[in-house]
């Protein structure tokens, strides 16, 4: 074996004065750091395991735990930085590929940060969401010119989603996240008046009530799919692509693949699941359209088809090609974007940022006059409710978001969700974890943080005199760009703060 | 600092003022009108439209073009006689008036597209001025076409209103519909094109008001080959109405049902038919949505329609007297000219429209393939 | 509707608790031959030890019987029954008091060994609050420190003892038996309470009748079986209780070891009912009626029979024996056929510890009785099991588990209603 | 009754309750640190973790309509409140004698000690010192639940 070269990541602190041995801290760390030691007689960590998901300091009563880097630094080298190290010897042990969770956590510039709002001073009034109504409301779906003579007043030429507000939950698969993660979600999008995504790998017969809150993946696996889904579904979502990990497929453990997960996936139970990183049956935009037409028939045109991609660096052809393809939403997923297992090479290298694509997506269809033809969701790191403001100002017709959600639910960002021993008891199927989870109190922190950042965007909105979020989509004049050089401002389309 | 090169917020004053019977009355009414809301304005933009002014030359485009130098009006000239059939031509005749400081030359042109080229193009007349216009004013520098409607035009001058009534001598017109506008812009251009109203074929819109929602309007128009030069909210205003009503055919209701919709929880109270309708409408057309405070006077040749955002941020005032039907930003605007004592005088509510249309009249704009 | 309860005790309380429970109404009478309100016999010891003070010897609160609407008639140990007209009389010649519903609840009487029997100043029961109040005076006179000798190594020869004990006198318990404590500990468990007891200086003789005596008026001197003298200033006899039934003489009453009564505690003679210690009644484990002479037990059937006396239909499910013992500081508990060691059954059992033992004795996987000494960790669980009769093949190996649990345990039972009685 | 109920798919065993339940019975009910490093004795929760197949549950005293316990006290000191229903204990009549401790069908009194004294610990639903039982209140999960049955 030899001594394995990598040190400990993290130091667990504990104020023995504060500790009183309650062993809340043993019994909730699933990655076992934490134990009772008859011959000491108190509680012992060991470091080497911690992953630093807070569960513990969370859970301790008495507030006496407390998790640090661990110090041990090595020779300052601005090249050879820490991490570098540490993966050399992570894969000179393993030989392995590095796998990680979550999204792109690289230095890289977040241009949501790098753009600010506007707000009415004297010549136009602002709006208080208090005294006015600010309507949020957003359908999502082909837009055809209507004309008087045609009758096209009727409401199924081409179906919609209605969104009481901009935001969807993004698709995360049963089997990457818990059953539980699943029920808040679904229950979230119902009270929200909102949809959630399923994932690919089906949708779990408990929540067969909420399929009129759910949009079902299509994704290059197949995992789940029927007809009786599709049509029950309130959108159909076929997945090209992820941010986090673009031109990649998936695979989830057998490991993970107990009963419930092997039953809503239809595979057989501790068999891998193994999604191919291209659809084998799209190689080209023409194949794109079959497979998009085929779920149309199958669903008597009455379903949505979204076709959703990664944020690659000739996104706006591929939208623009996307759309005419007969997509009626295109979701962009920035490099940004979380995922439960991706090589971190991948991870924190392919893609561009979100708020590029969601702006160069948006000019070209506009430029090519089709813009209304399809509706752009874009996800891939939305933090607050200022993002949205400003990515539909961009030009997006509504946000997934993903992270935030899991966040929401207790997510700690340990970036561990591969190993399955999630201790929030999201990215985990061990029933002892996933229990950890109760679904309603998810529901209504997810419910929580929708009506704040709901509050929060009419409030942005009024400040702007805007009483309609069809106002401010593609209002790039509400933006202006901080710190942004020349082409940056020409591909966000937006002038410079002063300017 | 043109218009165009920035966007430039403003208060105003509008009026308007129509006789459903056709009846033919003097620019006057509406000078006195507009006169009366002065301090509503800062004298750096006043202009008026006018409906029935050219009986002779109904079947023509009049083109009201201002031109910065004679080096633009040659290069206009010559791409009016390549493209179309230019009638009678004369300097706009104009009287002395002090406030009125450095006019641009000021031209009029009565024309109608050569056959030969809509064949070409393969497009509708309107369409084919519209074209027309936009190619002037986006490629000749120094000319701006600001009228180019059928019997009927736009006067508008960097000045008081009652001053640009005066110096287009609009005591001297007759027509059965005017409106009127005076701006208070919150900086200082110092270019008439910039002045109100604004004017595409039959279309003149006099607004009162800022769009919150102008940059979303402007894109989405401007993908149906629309080009917002001016990026005033009147130009994008007068585009969404010519799109809604003259390409998708929609009515003048429904337009306004477009661009100040009734709130989510009105429509749901609406009967089924109703609620579908209003929803289809909304949803297809949010981008059209006017956000922000504004009041609009948007007149065609058969009629006009006055509108208010949906929840009243502007001030506007309607009243009826037999066939005539005044709206202005103030009720004193209105009672300063009307002949006798009014039937009905009332504020209209944030979003619905006060429509009067001439006498059977079906819908505002005279529309093309009808009209053939 | 009038109800009378022969007996101030545990039952007649539990009868009157029952009797309200359903009717509000009706005249409770009570005739008691001690002059008492209604005491908790086991508290007696306490009461010697110091550990409690007067007030709170009593069962109930003071108000009980006004608020419950009860006549109470105390010192009367003459009453007389004529059940077929349904009278009682509280002493002969009294006026007659006609009754619907009769109670016996008349408990047990000290076996007195014949030895005992002459008279002595200093010779004592260990039965009733009088009895500890004389021997409370007794020892203030004395003022000294006092050669105690107990007979009777049962439950209340060692809750004597107990006491003396804590009163700082010298206590020495003479059992005749093959270990203390033999009615519920077999000779394992027993020995381990005499370990405890002597190392904390109680003198323990078992296998040990007295033999001799010697004293006039004065028990002065016993001579044990194994030659022992005990110089005693102080005799506590403590040698057995038997169901105190004797009195009532009636002809039709049937009777075994004590009173025997059908499922819903009443005797043979209808409207007369009986419970407690008095009362003969089914038992779980046994499936026969048998005496089983504990204060849960008296106060059970007492409510019952007082609920079936103002007109329920509660059948009575039976019983099994419990009991625990603290005994100076030592937890003892004990359910069912603890002190069993026939071949049938299957021991098991764990020491941990010289005074820490665990045995669970079980009959075809079905556990009938159960020791615990020392740890008595979540015991009532055992005395479920043993009650419901519940096959505990899944889980007989964790039977010993420190984790011991109720939804392991008890899951053959169906939830959390509460108590089934 | 209210009493307290767990939730059995969401009781994680995590023990919170238990350090709660411990502390609002000691000598610093309000005070998780002080109850825990000063009090005399240790604190003791009233209540029970079970596991059982991977699943726990957090458990407690039922107070009983026919309350076992009650019935078969020898001093009278274990009562049901006739108001609140709650099955209690008056410390100055309680003997220590355990009885109680046997007969609770569901073994969820405890043996314990005050100032010395032999004394049973079962849950009073915390009446003594708070509104709210404290092992609801302070359930991690919302396992607990304290209401109507």
């Amino acid at each position: 074996m030899g001594i394995n070269l990598v040190m400990q990541e993290y130091e667990v602190l504990r104020n023995e004065a504060k500790c009183i041995g309650c062993k809340i801290c043993v019994n909730q760390c699933a990655n076992n750091v934490h134990r009772w030691d008859e011959d000491w007689q108190m509680i012992i960590s060991d470091d080497k395991y911690c992953v630093n998901c807070h569960r513990c300091v969370v859970f301790c009563p008495t507030g006496a735990l407390s998790i640090r880097k661990n110090a041990n630094d090595f020779t300052f080298n601005a090249n050879w930085e820490n991490r570098h190290i540490k993966n050399i010897y992570r894969q000179a042990q393993s030989g392995g590929v590095l796998l990680t969770g979550m999204g792109n956590d690289r230095p890289y510039p977040v241009y949501w940060d790098k753009m600010v709002l506007n707000a009415s001073q004297v010549t136009n009034p602002s709006i208080d969401p208090l005294r006015e109504p600010i309507e949020l409301k957003v359908f999502l779906g082909r837009k055809s010119a209507l004309n008087e003579k045609d009758e096209v007043f009727k409401d199924d030429i081409f179906p919609w989603l209605e969104l009481d507000l901009p935001v969807m939950f993004s698709a995360m698969s049963f089997g990457s996240v818990s059953l539980n993660v699943h029920k808040a979600l679904a229950r979230a999008a119902e009270t929200m008046g909102t949809y959630w995504n399923a994932g690919e790998g089906g949708v779990h017969a408990d929540l067969k009530k909420s399929m009129n809150h759910t949009i079902v993946q299509v994704a290059s696996g197949r995992f789940g799919v029927n007809p009786a889904m599709l049509k029950e579904a309130a959108a159909v979502e076929i997945k090209i692509g992820q941010g986090a990990k673009p031109g990649i497929g998936g695979h989830l453990p057998g490991e993970k693949v107990g009963q419930e997960v092997a039953d809503t996936r239809m595979i057989p139970v501790g068999s891998d699941a193994i999604s191919p990183a291209p659809h084998h049956d799209i190689y080209s935009i023409e194949d794109l359209k079959q497979l998009i037409f085929a779920i149309k028939e199958a669903t008597d045109y009455k379903k949505p088809v979204a076709v959703k991609v990664a944020a690659v660096h000739n996104i706006a052809a591929i939208a623009s090609g996307i759309a005419r393809a007969g997509a009626d939403i295109i979701v962009i997923d920035g490099f940004r974007g979380g995922t439960g297992a991706a090589p971190q090479a991948i991870r924190d290298n392919v893609g561009i940022p979100i708020e590029f694509a969601l702006a160069a997506v948006d000019q070209r269809l506009r430029e090519e006059g089709i813009r209304n033809e399809v509706s752009i969701v874009v996800a891939g790191s939305i933090r607050n409710s200022s993002d949205i403001v400003k990515a539909v100002a961009l030009g997006a017709d509504a946000v997934y978001i993903g992270t935030a959600a899991l966040i929401a639910l207790g997510c700690h960002m340990c970036q561990k969700c591969y190993t399955g021993k999630c201790n929030w008891g999201i990215a985990t199927q061990d029933p002892k974890l996933v229990k950890r989870l109760n679904p309603e109190i998810g529901a209504r922190k997810l419910v929580n943080l929708l009506t704040a950042w709901q509050h929060e965007i009419k409030e942005m909105l009024g400040g702007m005199g805007i009483n309609a979020i069809e106002s401010l989509r593609g209002n790039r004049l509400m933006l202006r760009g901080i710190g942004l050089n020349k082409k940056e401002l020409e591909i966000l389309g937006i002038k410079a703060a002063g300017e | 600092m043109n218009e165009g090169k920035v966007r430039i917020s403003s208060g105003c004053a509008i009026a308007g003022i129509i006789d459903r019977k056709r009846e033919m009355f003097s620019g006057t009414d509406i000078i006195e009108s507009i006169a009366v809301m002065h301090e509503r304005s800062n004298g750096l933009g006043g202009g008026f439209a006018a409906y029935g002014i050219y009986p002779g030359y109904e079947d023509c485009y009049a083109l009201h073009i201002f031109f910065d130098d004679k080096g633009a009006r040659q290069k206009t000239e010559d791409f009016l006689n390549c493209n179309l059939k230019v009638g009678m031509t004369e300097a706009m005749p104009l009287r002395k008036v002090k406030t009125v400081k450095k006019p641009p030359q000021i031209w009029r042109y009565f024309v109608r597209a050569k056959e030969q080229k809509l064949m070409e193009a393969g497009m509708s007349e309107d369409e084919f001025m519209v074209q027309a216009v936009m190619k002037i004013n986006k490629t000749i520098k120094g000319a701006y076409v600001f009228s180019s409607g059928k019997n009927m035009g736009v006067f508008k001058a960097v000045a008081y209103p009652e001053d640009a009534g005066e110096f287009y001598r609009l005591d001297e017109y007759k027509g059965y519909l005017w409106t009127a506008h005076g701006r208070f812009p919150t900086n200082t251009p110092g270019w008439w094109g910039g002045a109100h109203p604004f004017n595409l074929l039959d279309w003149s819109v006099v607004h009162n008001g800022e769009i919150s929602s102008y940059d979303a309007n402007r894109r989405f128009i401007e993908m149906y080959e629309y080009e917002c030069t001016l990026q005033t909210d009147t130009e994008v205003i007068t585009y969404i109405f010519d799109f809604l009503i003259r390409k998708n055919n929609l009515s003048i209701e429904k337009a306004a049902a477009v661009v100040a919709p009734p709130l989510w929880e009105q429509i749901a109270e609406k009967d089924q038919k109703n609620r579908e309708k209003l929803r289809r409408l909304r949803g297809t057309y949010g981008s059209l949505l006017l956000n922000g405070p504004f009041s609009i006077i948007l007149s065609a040749s058969n009629g006009m329609m006055a509108l208010n955002d949906r929840i009243k941020l502007r001030s506007l005032v309607a009243a009826e007297e037999g066939s005539r039907l005044y709206v202005a930003s103030e009720e004193a605007a209105i009672r300063r000219v009307a002949r006798e004592k009014l039937e009905r005088i009332w504020a209209p509510r944030g979003g619905e429209p006060v429509i009067a249309l001439l006498e059977g009249a079906d819908d505002i704009f005279l529309k093309q393939d009808e009209a053939n | 509707m009038r109800y009378v309860i022969i007996g101030n005790s545990t039952a007649a309380i539990g009868a009157v608790e029952g009797i309200r429970e359903i009717d509000k109404q009706g005249e409770i009478i009570i005739i008691s031959d001690e002059v008492y309100e209604a005491y908790s016999r086991p508290l007696i010891s306490y009461y010697l030890s110091g550990k409690i003070i007067e007030k709170n010897i009593y069962y109930r609160d003071k108000n009980f019987y006004v608020q419950n609407g009860v006549a109470l008639h105390t010192g009367q140990s003459n009453v007389q029954i004529n059940p077929e007209t349904k009278i009682v009389w509280i002493e002969p010649g009294s006026e007659q008091i006609h009754y619907d519903k009769l109670l016996i609840a008349t408990g047990g009487k000290p076996v007195v060994p014949d030895f005992l029997n002459g008279g002595y100043d200093n010779v004592f029961l260990f039965h009733s609050f009088d009895d500890v109040k004389k021997i409370d005076d007794f020892l203030k006179k004395a003022g000294k420190r006092q050669n105690v000798a107990i007979i009777g190594g049962g439950l209340v020869g060692l809750k004597a003892a107990e006491s003396m004990f804590f009163r700082g006198q010298d206590v020495a318990v003479v059992e005749a038996g093959d270990c203390l404590l033999n009615s519920i500990l077999d000779l394992k468990a027993g020995n381990i309470v005499e370990n405890y007891l002597k190392r904390r200086g109680i003198s323990i003789f078992i296998q040990n009748i007295v033999e001799e005596k010697e004293g006039e008026d004065k028990l002065e001197r016993l001579i044990l079986s194994d030659g022992t003298i005990l110089e005693c200033d102080m005799v506590i006899a403590a040698a057995g209780i038997k169901p105190n039934y004797a009195w009532l003489n009636l002809k039709n009453l049937k009777v075994d070891k004590g009173i025997l009564v059908d499922e819903y505690l009443q005797t043979s003679i209808d409207g007369i009912y009986a419970a407690g210690d008095v009362a003969q009644a089914y038992e779980i484990i046994s499936g026969e009626k048998k005496v089983v002479p504990i204060l849960p037990n008296a106060y059970i059937q007492g409510r019952i029979a007082g609920a079936n006396m103002a007109g329920e239909n509660v059948r009575y499910r039976g019983s099994i024996a419990f009991n625990s013992i603290p005994l100076l500081g030592l937890n003892i508990v004990t359910a069912g056929l603890s002190n069993c060691d026939d071949r049938d059954s299957e021991i098991i059992e764990e020491f941990r510890g010289e005074f820490n033992y665990k045995k669970f004795i079980l009959k075809d996987d079905v556990l009938v009785g159960t020791v615990l000494i020392g740890d008595i960790y979540r015991c009532g669980i055992y005395r479920y099991l043993i009650e419901k009769k519940i096959k505990i093949t899944d889980f007989k190996q964790s039977i010993l588990s420190p984790e011991i649990s109720w939804r392991l345990l008890g899951r053959a039972e169906a939830g959390f209603k509460g108590g089934t009685y | 009754m209210k009493k307290v109920y767990v939730i059995e798919d969401f009781c994680i065993g995590c023990g919170t309750c238990m350090v709660y339940c411990a502390a609002a019975h000691s000598e610093y009910p309000k005070d998780l640190l002080k109850a825990f490093k000063l009090s005399s004795l240790k604190p003791v929760p009233r209540l029970f973790i079970e596991e059982e197949e991977g699943n726990s549950y957090s458990l407690m005293c039922r107070h009983c309509d026919e309350p076992l316990c009650v019935y078969s006290c020898i001093s009278g000191a274990m009562f049901k409140d006739n108001r609140t229903g709650v099955v209690k204990v008056d410390k100055e009549r309680c003997v220590g004698c355990f009885t109680c401790v046997i007969a609770c069908p569901y073994g969820f009194i405890r043996e314990g000690s005050e100032n010395g004294r032999s004394l049973p610990l079962k849950c009073d639903l915390c009446k003594d010192s708070f509104d709210m039982p404290q092992c609801v209140e302070h359930c991690p999960n919302e396992a607990l639940r304290y209401g109507e049955e």
